[in-house]
């Protein structure tokens, strides 16, 4: 494999968006950055912005209000390019599913390649979505060639 | 002069949570801020109708992930004032060990955000390093990491046994030892005390007018914490609310730093006074009626106003959140300010929107 | 020219981007580790900007390319210069160039956050440029030339003793330079700031690996020129350039980011007056 | 069991929120309440070391009532929120989302605790099932 | 041929002119007017073939030549002081009095000095100066056709005033030219203070009350220049009994003799380069049309100024006025920037930006080696043709759009973009290297090795610039313009031409600095020149040549494809240049470049830097006694 | 500069991140994590289905089966279904739900119960769940 492919599996970026989430995911996800976890160790920065972000982190449920600025950012984001959805809300919309201005999960609006289960999501579970998500995209280079 | 306008948020690096500002700066200071919310709007209260009152206990814990525990405990205070059901001594106790550890992880996790927002890296990580240890507390004696779900309606679903009481003590320790080093660095800090010292000032009278709650209001000199109301075990365990008078981003800072440092006391307190005895009382019958309750969040003083008729749907389940009662006074604190304070003065009021918006 | 020089310029053409690149690596390291982590690869920087490389996005504005790749071309030509013993107020001033072309590049984007970014960027051109050339002019009064071999060349004793009080005023440029705290304000290295990522908030892809290229380049030209204050030989420079990368890296870890009104109105006129005596004094003397 | 509460009139709410406020009374919230299918209450809550005195004002779903945000500018977001969940209209609310405080939907309707029509994805506007 | 040359620079525009005034239809103005700028360009460019030379032509040596030089020494203060009685003007009144007062004075007491041997003495300074004023002076009168005429469009005149104004402008080349070819310091004066007449009523062409204000404010400082200059040139007749240029300014003539005379001179150099304290009037010079401000600011009247300093110059070399000088230029160049760092009227950038350059050409005057007064001719080109170039964009661009404040010309590149690229591009020439500007300021540094505090000052007013300039050019250059209601604009060829030209001038002249340079400097230096220093800048253009066509490719490749939506944190955006804010409002992304103006607001410095300008300014004329 | 002591100290000490996937680190006796039923002890009476905050537990009984399924995904590890569960036949792992890359339901089948069962032999674990697409 090419270093230019290489690279693209050592350095995920990531962008993390928190529609409607309880928060509870999106610590978790936060506390990957810190040092018991420390994702960097995979290349990982969290960026912030959508631009420059390779790997798409979506906690919580989507509303009719954030799924815009959901499809924007994931619009804006360069290809190739991997979504996460993070716990039972982002996969399912969660305990809130039936709430009256909840839409669902993230992939009603835009395509999930990974889903991590869990309320909230233990950060070790992040760290293996984002690994299974390389994964994925390793094979789609491969057979790229 | 030609102004700048500034979508700031909803994702924005610096906003943990998706909330937007339309900013109009000049020469870089905001002159108008208008804020919109909705980004996390589920509608949950709302959710009552379709669950009945003992599910909603896990519906309320997703209110949000911070505090969730400090949620379902003054939901179900509220049932069971609705429904005269008096909470055995030890589930009032254990209550307050998961709330104050709660208190801890939050206001670390705080510290650690604002620190992150006047660009301090390495005092974010230091202290989120920290709060693993109180994480892994929580993770331990419950079985979750965040959403420790041990409340029931009439007490605790969990108990402590010994070795793990030895644990939580020693562990504290550590913490308590941890957070004592980073005392000189959030107080006295010349970096730190410039880009939080006089920024963002709520004065005594405009705290209390515009209804701030928590250590916002406390950091600006009015000394009202709801644990004086005495619920859980705080009747039994004495304490002084921690109160700062500057008004500014650095005393609301402080007072969250001193709570951290005190919370560690009371769940000492709290752990020394268990006794053996119930979990739960038995609860029989449907909530009717009306109450207000309150209890004291991380950011200040919460409210569940709820209404039962009678039936095991609950007519109106209404949450009021520090926060949501915090967004007036960050309105009123953005016009005037540096735009690289903005993020400072935001994160200062600790903005939960997951709660502002339910 | 000779050939030595031919041979020294495309010498730093080549390694300075990849020196860069390995004090980006070094810093992120070490950074994780002040932090208790433990860190990317050492490597990491280059796997980061291969990632860019092969990334495929839409352009934010049709002329960043161009100011990007005229932004490379000024930071390389600024390598080459100071390898080649050329001119160091040329050089800088080349780099200068470049730092321009990033802010024309963020000027011609759309989105707010990078105008701004570029607003701040000029700013702090404004205040890094001047401390560091009236340094330039005290190794070169001190050594009786601007060229960077005269100044290397200066003698026995290192240039140091002669100007202890350019030493804040360095440290202020390389802090800005490299981005880090408390001055990393028109862009930090991770986006956590109000204005995301500032000057590079537009550019993406390609055009964002090709201006972290010149960000090495420029690193590099920085420490260098840092490093002729104890010029007595090749491996003195070396240490010189990691203490200095250590002393930024530490800064950077102990304390809060300032405001660009501070830099302006505090920060920049102090270490430019230190600067400055020092220059008088050696005039002086 | 029930909230203690005094009864009072949309007329004379502001007179008596300012009165409050001038006794040194701290707004902490105002909880909307469906009581039937045409009717509802706003409660105001206040405190002042650590009791709380409640204001219970009832009104028709989707009717005006004046706004205490020009006395209290805190109870804006509150008055918004009402607004939002059942097209209660505030007179002379000074930052006026128009019941879009939380979400685009307008079609608040007046037999509503809280909108039932929902935008569902898609944009469509559909009746929600209950 | 030679006398033939200058008789054409210097008399035929003042005969252009009078016919312009006589025939009084447009066509034959425009015809005028192309055939003076087309005879000029050649003849300049004649005289330069020949340089260094010396000539006598009739017209400028014979005795009748000196006796009208000597009547409008009178004649000039005359008319001043009748335009200040009509205008109750205090401060023209009691300058043009003196003025008289010195030239009855010395005609009355003044024996005839020697009689100067050769009328025309051309060095490179000279034939720099005329180059300037024939090229770049006459790519602004062409300009100036199609402008004017929109500009009387605009005003709806009833009679137009453009025979007048053009013959006002021709002549006023033809003074310059007479300036910088003259040997006679009698020719040279009266020439001086023709150019003070020709900008006195360039500037007040409009009539209206703030055009008359400023006019009378040129007037009054250029007349209170002149008195300096008359009595600094009465005092080196007496001192010596000579009034040959060329021999004035030889040092050995000095050597413990007073150096007040010098002193005078050069202070009124300095007021008419606009040099702080007397920066004003050219400030107020920017309500006129723009030709006439390109005119004032890049190739004459300002240009006569330090042209006055450099002449002198090698007598200053290593006294203590020249080390004031050039201090007091230095701090000029410091504070110009600054100032011009915190406008947002584009014209005063440029004009803030005017002043600090001169304060730079005025520094190397101070210094006076040869290799200094090396890099101020080259300065003087490069800024002639650089300032030039960003008038003319400003002024082409002012009439598109009707504002000339750079916060209305933001996005330009989308509204004219080959008027603001051509700008872009001389705002960058203006600070970047390898461009003329940037280049003759780092002779400028190097030249002043000796003066720490005027290094630091240039050091600090150039990093100013840098970031004024490049954010001049970015917000030029800022993506999505707002959508503004477009007006139709005219661009006739006769805008676009000099506008091209000018932009052509200002690259080959700031690429060539480096051999201008060398072309400047007496034999020995220039050897050496390419081979220590400036050796760089060969393979500095190749590497630009390079970059250019890299970029050029990429912008091609760029183009090509659509743009990315602009981050607004994930807002979507109803139309272009807007997003969905706060109230569900349609939120303008508008713009606003910071200027600081807490730090480099004008007030504040204008009290501060002229005060301390003027100090400076005593300081030499005081530092002659010593 | 007060934190230099502190950034210092971590320099010159071992880093405290745990190296996750090399290294695991032991799960927390009661944690609560991935749901389990015990299809074979499962009586179908559908307690858990009702009591589930997160209604994401469907219990059908056809033709004699019971069809106990669970939308994996929507399951917030609560823990109240195992609380309730009559016969215990539900529990929780100590281990979270693996990621996976697309929607999981889990469907179990198994025998109704003839009578009130009263079965209490121990039968084999738990089925593997299945993706449901
Ligand atoms: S999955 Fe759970 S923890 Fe995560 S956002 Fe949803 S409710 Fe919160
Ligand atoms: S205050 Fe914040 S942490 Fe607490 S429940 Fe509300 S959103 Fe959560
Ligand atoms: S761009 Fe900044 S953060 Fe990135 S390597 Fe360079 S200095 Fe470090
Ligand atoms: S460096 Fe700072 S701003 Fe960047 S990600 Fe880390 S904590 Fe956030
Ligand atoms: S459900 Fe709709 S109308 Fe009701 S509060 Fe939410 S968004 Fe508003
Ligand atoms: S806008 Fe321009 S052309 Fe029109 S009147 Fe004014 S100066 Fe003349
Ligand atoms: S799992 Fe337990 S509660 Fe659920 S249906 Fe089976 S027996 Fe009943
Ligand atoms: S653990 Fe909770 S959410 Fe999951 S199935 Fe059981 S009751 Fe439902």
């Amino acid at each position: 494999m090419s270093f230019l492919k290489k690279s693209q599996i050592k350095s995920p970026w990531l962008l993390h968006f928190d529609c409607g989430s309880c928060n509870g995911c999106d610590i978790e996800t936060l506390a990957c950055l810190t040092p018991v976890y420390d994702i960097e160790r995979f290349g990982i920065v969290n960026v912030g912005n959508p631009r420059h972000a390779d790997v798409l982190i979506v906690t919580g449920t989507v509303n009719p209000r954030n799924a815009v600025i959901l499809k924007n950012l994931y619009d804006q984001m360069p290809t190739p390019k991997l979504v996460i959805a993070v716990g039972a809300c982002g996969c399912t919309g969660g305990v809130f599913r039936e709430a009256p201005n909840v839409l669902g999960g993230v992939d009603k609006i835009i395509p999930v390649d990974v889903y991590v289960p869990g309320c909230p999501a233990k950060p070790e579970a992040i760290m293996d979505a984002v690994v299974a998500g390389l994964g994925k995209l390793k094979g789609i280079l491969e057979g790229s060639k | 002069m030609a102004r700048t306008v500034i979508p700031f948020g909803p994702q924005h690096p610096v906003l943990p949570e998706p909330i937007h500002l339309s900013l109009v700066v000049e020469d870089e200071k905001v002159v108008e801020a208008l804020p919109t919310l909705g980004y996390v709007h589920r509608g949950l209260e709302m959710l009552a109708v379709k669950r009945d009152f003992n599910q909603m206990i896990q519906i309320v814990e997703r209110v949000c992930g911070i505090c969730s525990m400090i949620h379902s405990l003054c939901y179900c205070q509220g049932i069971e004032e609705m429904m005269g059901i008096e909470v055995p001594r030890r589930a009032r106790f254990l209550r307050t060990v998961w709330s104050e550890l709660h208190r801890m992880h939050s206001h670390l996790l705080w510290l650690g955000l604002f620190a992150d927002s006047f660009g301090f890296e390495a005092l974010f990580m230091q202290l989120w390093k920290i709060r693993e240890k109180v994480m892994d507390l929580n993770e331990g004696t419950t079985g979750n990491r965040v959403i420790v779900s041990v409340n029931v309606i009439g007490g605790v679903r969990v108990d402590l046994d010994e070795s793990q009481i030895r644990w939580i003590k020693d562990t504290l320790v550590d913490v308590e030892a941890g957070i004592r080093k980073l005392q000189s660095t959030i107080m006295n800090d010349g970096t730190v005390c410039r880009r939080t010292k006089g920024v963002g000032i709520l004065t005594k009278q405009a705290a209390y007018d515009l209804g701030a709650a928590g250590p916002t209001l406390r950091g600006s000199g009015v000394a009202q914490d709801m644990r004086q109301l005495k619920y859980a075990g705080f009747d039994e365990i004495p304490f002084e609310p921690v109160v700062e008078t500057a008004g500014d981003s650095w005393a609301r800072g402080n007072v969250r730093f001193r709570e951290c440092l005190q919370s560690i006391d009371l769940v000492r307190q709290a752990l020394d006074k268990l006794e053996p005895g119930e979990l739960a009382a038995k609860v029989k019958g449907k909530p009717d009626g009306e109450v207000v309750t309150r209890v004291e969040q991380p950011r200040g003083e919460c409210l569940y106003y709820l209404k039962g008729n009678g039936d095991k749907f609950m007519q109106r389940v209404r949450i009021r959140t520090p926060t949501f009662a915090n967004i007036p006074p960050l309105a009123a604190m953005l016009p005037g300010l540096d735009f690289a304070d903005v993020p400072v003065v935001v994160l200062s009021i600790d903005p939960c929107i997951s709660c502002t918006e339910r | 020219m000779n050939l030595t020089t031919f041979y020294l310029a495309v010498a730093g053409l080549i390694l300075a981007p990849l020196v860069g690149g390995l004090v980006s690596g070094v810093d992120r390291v070490v950074t994780a580790r002040l932090q208790s982590r433990l860190g990317p690869p050492l490597l990491q920087p280059f796997y980061d900007v291969g990632k860019l490389m092969s990334k495929i996005i839409a352009p934010a504005s049709h002329w960043q390319g161009m100011f990007v790749r005229w932004a490379l071309v000024a930071s390389l030509a600024a390598d080459v210069v100071l390898f080649a013993g050329g001119d160091v107020l040329m050089c800088f001033f080349i780099q200068a160039a470049s730092a321009s072309f990033v802010a024309m590049g963020a000027f011609s984007g759309s989105s707010p956050y990078s105008k701004l970014g570029a607003q701040r960027e000029l700013f702090q051109m404004l205040c890094y440029e001047p401390i560091f050339l009236v340094s330039v002019l005290c190794m070169a009064k001190a050594a009786g030339g601007f060229d960077a071999n005269t100044i290397m060349n200066a003698g026995a004793q290192p240039l140091l003793y002669k100007m202890p009080f350019i030493i804040p005023g360095l440290v202020f440029v390389l802090l800005v330079k490299m981005r880090k705290s408390p001055f990393d304000l028109s862009a930090c290295h991770h986006g956590h700031q109000e204005l995301v990522r500032g000057v590079f908030t537009d550019f993406a892809g390609r055009d964002f690996a090709l201006l972290e290229v010149a960000h090495w380049a420029d690193v590099v030209v920085i420490l260098w020129i840092c490093s002729f204050l104890w010029a007595t030989g090749p491996l003195q420079m070396v240490v010189v350039a990691l203490v200095a990368l250590f002393v930024i890296i530490l800064i950077d870890n102990v304390s809060a980011r300032l405001t660009w009104r501070h830099m302006v109105k505090v920060a920049a006129p102090l270490t430019f007056v230190l600067a400055f005596a020092n220059l008088m004094w050696l005039y002086l003397e | 069991m029930s909230v203690e509460a005094t009864v009072i009139t949309a007329d004379k709410l502001v007179a008596e929120v300012t009165r409050l406020h001038n006794e040194g009374w701290r707004l902490v919230t105002m909880s909307s309440v469906e009581i039937d299918a045409e009717n509802m209450e706003i409660l105001y809550h206040f405190d002042k070391d650590l009791k709380l005195t409640n204001l219970r004002l009832s009104l028709p779903k989707g009717g005006t009532i004046p706004s205490i945000s020009g006395v209290l500018f805190g109870a804006f977001l509150i008055e918004n929120e009402i607004r939002d969940q059942f097209g209660v209209t505030f007179d002379g609310l000074v930052i006026d989302y128009q019941g879009r405080l939380m979400n685009e939907c307008t079609a608040t309707t007046s037999n509503s605790p809280f909108c039932r029509l929902l935008v569902k994805h898609g944009m469509t506007v559909t009746k929600e099932v209950k | 041929m030679l006398d033939a040359y200058i008789g054409v620079l210097v008399l035929w525009p003042l005969v252009a002119g009078l016919l312009c005034l006589v025939l009084r239809s447009p066509g034959a103005r425009k015809a005028l007017v192309l055939l003076t700028s087309a005879a000029l360009a050649v003849c300049a460019v004649g005289l330069a073939s020949q340089t260094p030379f010396t000539a006598n032509p009739n017209f400028l040596a014979s005795e009748g030549t000196l006796k009208v030089a000597e009547a409008l020494a009178i004649v000039f203060p005359a008319y001043f002081l009748l335009r200040g009685l009509m205008e109750k003007h205090a401060l023209v009144i009691i300058f043009s009095c003196l003025q008289l007062a010195l030239a009855i004075w010395g005609m009355m007491n003044m024996n005839e000095p020697q009689t100067v041997q050769n009328a025309v003495v051309c060095d490179g300074l000279s034939v720099t100066l005329a180059l300037v004023v024939a090229i770049i002076g006459s790519l602004i009168a062409i300009f100036a056709i199609p402008y004017m005429q929109h500009h009387e469009d605009h005003l709806k005149l009833a009679k137009s005033k453009q025979p007048a104004f053009f013959l006002v402008l021709l002549a006023f080349l033809g003074f310059m030219n007479g300036m910088a070819l003259s040997n006679d310091l009698r020719v040279f004066e009266a020439c001086f203070e023709a150019t003070t007449l020709c900008s006195f009523l360039l500037i007040g062409h409009d009539n209206t009350p703030v055009a008359r204000q400023s006019a009378f404010r040129a007037l009054w400082m250029n007349a209170l220049g002149g008195v300096f200059l008359h009595s600094g040139v009465l005092l080196v007749q007496k001192q010596f009994g000579v009034v040959d240029i060329h021999a004035v300014v030889n040092p050995a003539l000095w050597t413990g003799a007073s150096m007040l005379p010098v002193a005078l001179i050069v202070a009124a150099g300095c007021v008419k380069a606009a040099q702080m304290p007397f920066q004003k009037w050219l400030l107020g010079a920017m309500v006129a049309p723009t030709p006439v401000s390109a005119l004032l600011h890049s190739s004459t009247m300002v240009k006569a100024g330090v042209f006055l300093c450099l002449r002198f110059s090698p007598v200053l070399t290593n006294t203590t006025i020249g080390a004031i000088l050039a201090l007091s230029g230095a701090f000029t160049f410091f504070a110009g920037s600054a100032m011009s760092l915190g406008q947002s009227n584009a014209k005063k950038v440029l004009a803030y930006s005017t002043i600090a350059n001169l304060g730079l050409i005025i520094v190397c005057a101070g210094i006076g080696t040869p290799v200094a007064v090396a890099a101020g001719i080259v300065l003087l080109a490069v800024h002639a043709a650089t300032k030039g170039l960003l008038f003319l964009c400003v002024g082409d661009m002012e009439q598109t759009i009707g504002s000339r404040d750079l916060e209305d010309l933001r996005g330009m590149v989308g509204k004219s973009p080959v008027t603001a690229l051509a700008a872009c591009a001389g705002a960058l020439g203006m600070v970047l290297p390898p461009m003329g500007m940037l280049v003759g300021k780092w002779a400028t540094i190097e030249a002043a090795k000796s003066n720490p505090v005027v290094m630091a000052l240039i050091l600090l007013g150039s990093a100013l610039a840098v970031v004024c300039w490049v954010r001049f050019a970015g917000t030029l250059m800022s993506g999505k313009p707002l959508p503004t209601p477009e007006k139709a604009h005219h661009s006739s060829p006769l805008t676009n031409m000099p506008l091209m030209t000018m932009l052509a001038c200002a690259i080959g002249l700031g690429m060539a600095a480096p051999w201008i340079d060398a072309l400047m400097l007496p034999n020995a230096d220039a050897a050496s020149v390419f081979t220590t220093g400036w050796g760089l800048m060969p393979p500095l253009f190749i590497v630009c040549l390079l970059a250019w066509m890299v970029g050029m490719k990429v912008l091609g490749r760029q183009t090509a494809v659509p743009q990315a939506s602009p981050y607004m944190g994930g807002l979507p955006s109803a139309e272009p240049g807007t997003f969905v804010g706060a109230l569900g409002k349609n939120w303008a992304l508008t713009e606003g470049n910071e200027y600081a103006t807490e730090i480099f607001g004008e007030s504040g410095w204008t009290k501060f830097a002229g005060t301390l300008a003027g100090l400076l300014l005593l300081a030499m004329v005081g530092g002659a006694f010593i | 500069m007060k934190m230099l002591p502190t950034v210092l100290a971590n320099l010159f000490s071992k880093p405290v991140t745990r190296n996750y996937p090399t290294f695991v680190r032991d799960p927390f006796p009661n944690a609560r994590g991935e749901l389990v039923n015990d299809i074979d002890r499962c009586i179908f009476c559908g307690t858990c289905s009702r009591k589930c905050p997160s209604q994401c537990i469907t219990v059908n009984k056809e033709g004699g089966q019971g069809i106990w399924s669970l939308e994996a995904y929507a399951c917030v590890s609560c823990g109240i279904c195992v609380m309730s569960c009559p016969v215990n036949s539900l529990s929780q792992k100590k281990t979270y739900r693996p990621v996976g890359t697309g929607r999981v339901t889990v469907t179990l089948t198994g025998k109704l119960p003839e009578k009130p069962a009263k079965k209490t032999e121990k039968p084999a674990g738990a089925k593997p769940a299945q993706p449901a697409q």
